[in-house]
């Protein structure tokens, strides 16, 4: 990006202002529509402003870990896929898009969000996997928090497809919590939300926050070559903790 | 491709298990200009095909050597999402997508007016987010408006469907049903003149029954084409004079 | 290629004739030999002219695919090596390698040239599977044909390895019909059959296709980056059907 | 992170299983200089992890395209041994040490003087031959090490470890079967003036045995710092004095 | 390499199995130019291995960061045809081949006169269509005929072949049977002039055993020196004199 | 490495003498460590003289291959990471490391260093599989022969897993032989041992000869784009076998 939109930027926070007359906790509009893929068990169309993510859940029947052996299993993968971004480019998952996965992951599987052992058929042999695909469309900024509202709605919304295997009918995936990530970058002394593209290119330090239903705190992550004070930290986590109840309350409430 | 076991009726009372008749198309959904970030884009629906194409360019390539000293070069990737299918694909190119990108892009590079841009790439993208016969043929119409979206100079549009046998009879745009179970599909895509710019067939026809499936086909491409072109005037006619005549013309002007 | 050559070649073609002397519709020599390759269940080598292809068939037990569990199941690869062609490079089949060894798969799957019911070990659980690997050995123009004759000659001579297996005696392959792919390409208004490099490369269009013993088409793919008349197709579709019909009698008589 | 049936006590008497107080590393072992071919090198323990850093650079960039005009990149590969872990891995790289590469690149670039380098790379390297829960903060500090050992001017050393929750309680440094079977693990970065470079967090906690536990890991580092920087001034100090000056001073200035 | 089971006699009336006695090579056949694109080319069967080998070159080196500004660079691959050996092998490179190809090109290295192409390179393919032990003898063998054939600058040919041990005895160039039930494998390549290029051996002997195979596969590879010798004396007398004389001096000048 | 570094080499050898000062046949010094790993199941840290390679051994249980169903499995790999020379780069082994990796296995296969058949468990169903991994630490040359000492040397310590199995208790891992390999350089007339980096692109061909306990051969490679002469393949032979006795006897009496 040119330094001189940089500077504009920069100087448009030391007023108070972002580019697009938000405030600095403000999320862009969020549109949620899920069950748009019929062919997945789950699925979500995230519109965060203009950035737009689909998931995909697929539910099948196949080994636990050997190590859990009564457990279901998820399997988070996120296609950063070339037409989203004059930036990506074709080929398996960068480092950025490996980290979105694996953020995306963490949010769903330290929350408890999936009652796994609901998730055994037969113990060491079989049980459900459950695999979330991240689908970025276009990317103008937050994937993270796109991404994961996206898992959450499509797991929300799935169904179990029992019935196609031959292992009763088909049920609700069993969901427990509902974990909402919210990103923010530092920028001199401001603190600003959902930032958009420019606005992640500028900062280049953002802070991940994944809360629960209860308020507690179940995933976080640093991203990006530069550091941040503990202090941005912790205010960053209580507007993440505010925030994160909005849009599960408008959003996710079952 | 099909077996005896499986033998069901295509038809019911005249007309197919969708209420179609034999030369209907599916019901298609065209939004241009879907996408923030690429230079041009197009969601597509063609019955229960969900794609979306974009384009990027004319811009530079990398790595170098591709490079064309005295034309574009023109790129397709065509990719279907794990979830866009009935068992969950694993991510990334097969044999398949590779084949699919291969004769899409050919069936577009003939349109494309390359020469204008030396040195360039001109990305075409397409993302399958739901599958159910015929998406190569929704991908390409996608990635035509999504050209001309995106200001690419091309010669004409290109427009593309499928004709198939089924119960020993040639249908337009067969569904999944119908190709999975069906005697022979022929994918073809051509400009308005009638320029045959993809063709594939696999199945079992007669000499005949080809004939009529690439006529059929034809009158598909032609009725696609007028879906295409409206969409195009819709979302340009609104804008400046220049701008809109530039891409009604290559909308239209070979019709 | 050099324009200059271009140009020859096209003037060549406006006077009704070929650098090589052939008419339009006319092939190079056809040299074929089964049998060549002793470790190979079936094996053809292909001289189309000056073009060279072997193809290697291989016959071993595996498990079926679990929507057809009562069919055997027919693999097809083709190696473009880089000792044929100075633009062939070593890795994977790139996509110009996918499209011929998808092309000629397509010609012996959809003519149901192989009785794929009669390879049906334990229905379910273990079938024969046809490996039938196209093995390019110097690239002068219409691999295609080449490789699919190659194909069609291989299995036909190839025995089912069944005692090596436990599995009774070694029996032939059941083979019900016979493809025969045919390749030609536009020239202006004439149509071209059996292109050599130079005329590929010229033409930039090809259309294969492939037909069966009563004279049906079983496959077709317009290859390259032009465009071609329905005109053009119907009259290839027509002349295919003879050429493959002289080259089934010469060559793959059973 | 714990089921019911895992269930069992991280405390005996006050102390944890190994005979640490809650607020007690592991014991750090650090030598500086252990490779000849590397610029600079550093082998580091803690507890049972055992990991070496390499630095080379500034050197050329390969390929040329990832180049930046005005200053140096900055790579960082943490690597496995096959027999590092309890279930042999397979060489090269997964899913979860790329997600370890770039967050711990991220926490030390905050403190390189790239710009001193245009067009060049600073590249790091990390090979965990034995792991224990904490290899990439003990990966961090090590290659913080290995870097003031190759002499990359930096604003200061970068020193890292975790805290996590076991029992209900907030721990330092969790060893093996504290992460594994505990309820949070928090693994930070900072530089000796406490601002954070890596913060990554799982399980599950209350905003409140957040800051304790960032409390608890700032105060690690802190420990941490003062037994790099013995080890560099140690090293430096029976060496010329101008070399010596430079690499205690990178070590020291900031506290 | 071998099993009390499977013990069996390798020699029957003194000679082996295939009626040959211990210091007699297989049949070999040889033509050379048989490929039309490459710039060199040289079919092969030594017993039931048949390969083939293409050279091309002296040609640009792409990428280009592999040229080097002296000489020209050398290349080989070995390849082994899915169909090649009894189970179908996954084509592409293996481990094995890997190594093949790195120990083929250096056992032909030191006689193409590399000076004389700076910044290009050599490439030497080699095609295995059949197997039956004695691959990379049979691929350096006809590799170095296929070089002569391209009209690549050499000090000399180079020739191919191995001694084994079997049942206690040492045998030259051992069969698919003795290679793998036998007690070792020695194969070699060398110059007319008896410099070593190529020296492998696994299995087990004594140094006077050792000593006694590589003997006899010099023998071997002084056999298939007079064949390669002859194979293109016979094609280039047919030619203009000077590419004649060039290829025979080649051919013989060392001998 | 510069042109006048190589003169220079080869002037000193001229007059009998090394950079270092060794003598022809004289080895750097060796360090050998085994047991550092916890985590493996056999290791040996090697330092020959500056050169520093990290063996570790796990044993687990896994199939046999079809063909010797009554016989564990040895694989063996090499990891040339860029860590340990600035010539080294990530991805997956090239020629160098797999030439390595292999030359390291034929010593310890077909020497019959381990007893195969003693680690079957149920014949053609499980077998005990030795994964040998070499962690190439600091290139200052000679890697053959550092990293085959660290095999043998993590081998002859290594214990078999089995309690961790339900197989009984951990047993040694059954050595039978001791083989070792010894690598040497022709410098003009001279044949020089253990080369160091500059020695070894000076003379740009080794030979690497690895002896048995009771004075066999069971494996030899040369490497490197020259000749040799058949007469120092017999002297490297006659000294390769003295050599490893020594180092046999210092290093791996049992």
């Amino acid at each position: 990006m040119a330094e001189i939109r940089k500077d504009y930027l920069y100087h448009l926070v030391l007023k108070g202002e972002r580019a697009d007359g938000r405030r600095f906790d403000e999320y862009r509009d969020i549109v949620l529509e899920t069950g748009l893929i019929r062919k997945a068990d789950g699925s979500a169309l995230v519109k965060l402003g203009k950035t737009q993510v689909m998931v995909g859940v697929k539910i099948q029947p196949g080994e636990p870990f050997s190590d859990t052996p009564n457990k279901g299993v998820i399997i988070t993968n996120a296609e950063l896929v070339p037409l989203a971004s004059p930036s990506f480019e074709p080929g398996p998952p960068n480092e950025v898009g490996i980290e979105l996965a694996r953020v995306v992951d963490r949010g769903v599987r330290e929350s408890g969000a999936i009652d796994l052992e609901a998730l055994c058929i037969t113990t060491g042999e079989k049980v459900w996997i459950i695999f979330i695909d991240v689908h970025i469309l276009d990317d103008c900024g937050n994937l993270m928090d796109a991404s994961s509202l996206g898992a959450i709605a499509a797991l929300m919304t799935a169904k179990v497809p029992a019935a196609q295997y031959g292992l009763g009918e088909d049920y609700p995936l069993p969901v427990k919590d509902v974990p909402v990530a919210t990103t923010a970058v530092e920028f001199g002394d401001a603190i600003i939300f959902d930032p958009d593209t420019d606005e992640e290119s500028v900062a280049d330090t953002k802070l991940t926050v994944i809360t629960t239903a209860d308020g507690s705190i179940c995933g976080m992550q640093k991203s990006g070559p530069g550091s941040i004070s503990q202090d941005a930290i912790h205010r960053i986590v209580d507007i993440a903790c505010e925030r994160a109840k909005e849009i599960r309350e408008k959003f996710l409430e079952v | 491709m099909i077996g005896m076991d499986e033998k069901l009726s295509f038809f019911k009372d005249g007309v197919r298990l969708d209420g179609r008749r034999s030369d209907e198309l599916r019901p298609i959904k065209i939004e241009v200009g879907v996408l923030a970030r690429a230079d041009g884009s197009c969601y597509m629906e063609m019955g229960d095909n969900r794609v979306i194409a974009a384009v990027y360019g004319p811009r530079e390539v990398h790595p170098r050597h591709l490079q064309e000293v005295t034309r574009a070069i023109v790129r397709y990737r065509y990719n279907m999402a794990s979830f866009s299918v009935e068992e969950r694909k694993r991510p990334g190119p097969d044999r398949r997508s590779n084949e699919v990108s291969k004769v899409s892009r050919e069936a577009l590079e003939p349109v494309v007016l390359t020469s204008y841009f030396p040195k360039s790439v001109v990305d075409i993208f397409v993302e399958v987010l739901q599958a159910d016969a015929g998406t190569r043929t929704a991908g390409i119409n996608a990635a035509s408006v999504a050209l001309a979206d995106a200001g690419i100079p091309m010669k004409s549009l290109i427009s593309s469907c499928a004709a198939g046998k089924v119960d020993g009879e040639i249908v337009l745009d067969p569904m999944k049903i119908e190709d999975n179970l069906g005697e022979a599909d022929v994918p073809i895509a051509m400009t308005p003149g009638g320029d045959i710019t993809l063709l594939q067939m696999d199945g079992r026809l007669t000499k005949d029954e080809l004939k009529r499936a690439v006529d059929l086909a034809k009158a598909g491409c032609r009725q696609i084409y007028e879906i295409q072109r409206k969409v195009l005037v819709d979302r340009y006619s609104h804008m400046e004079p220049e701008i809109c005549d530039e891409a009604v013309a290559m909308a239209g002007e070979e019709i």
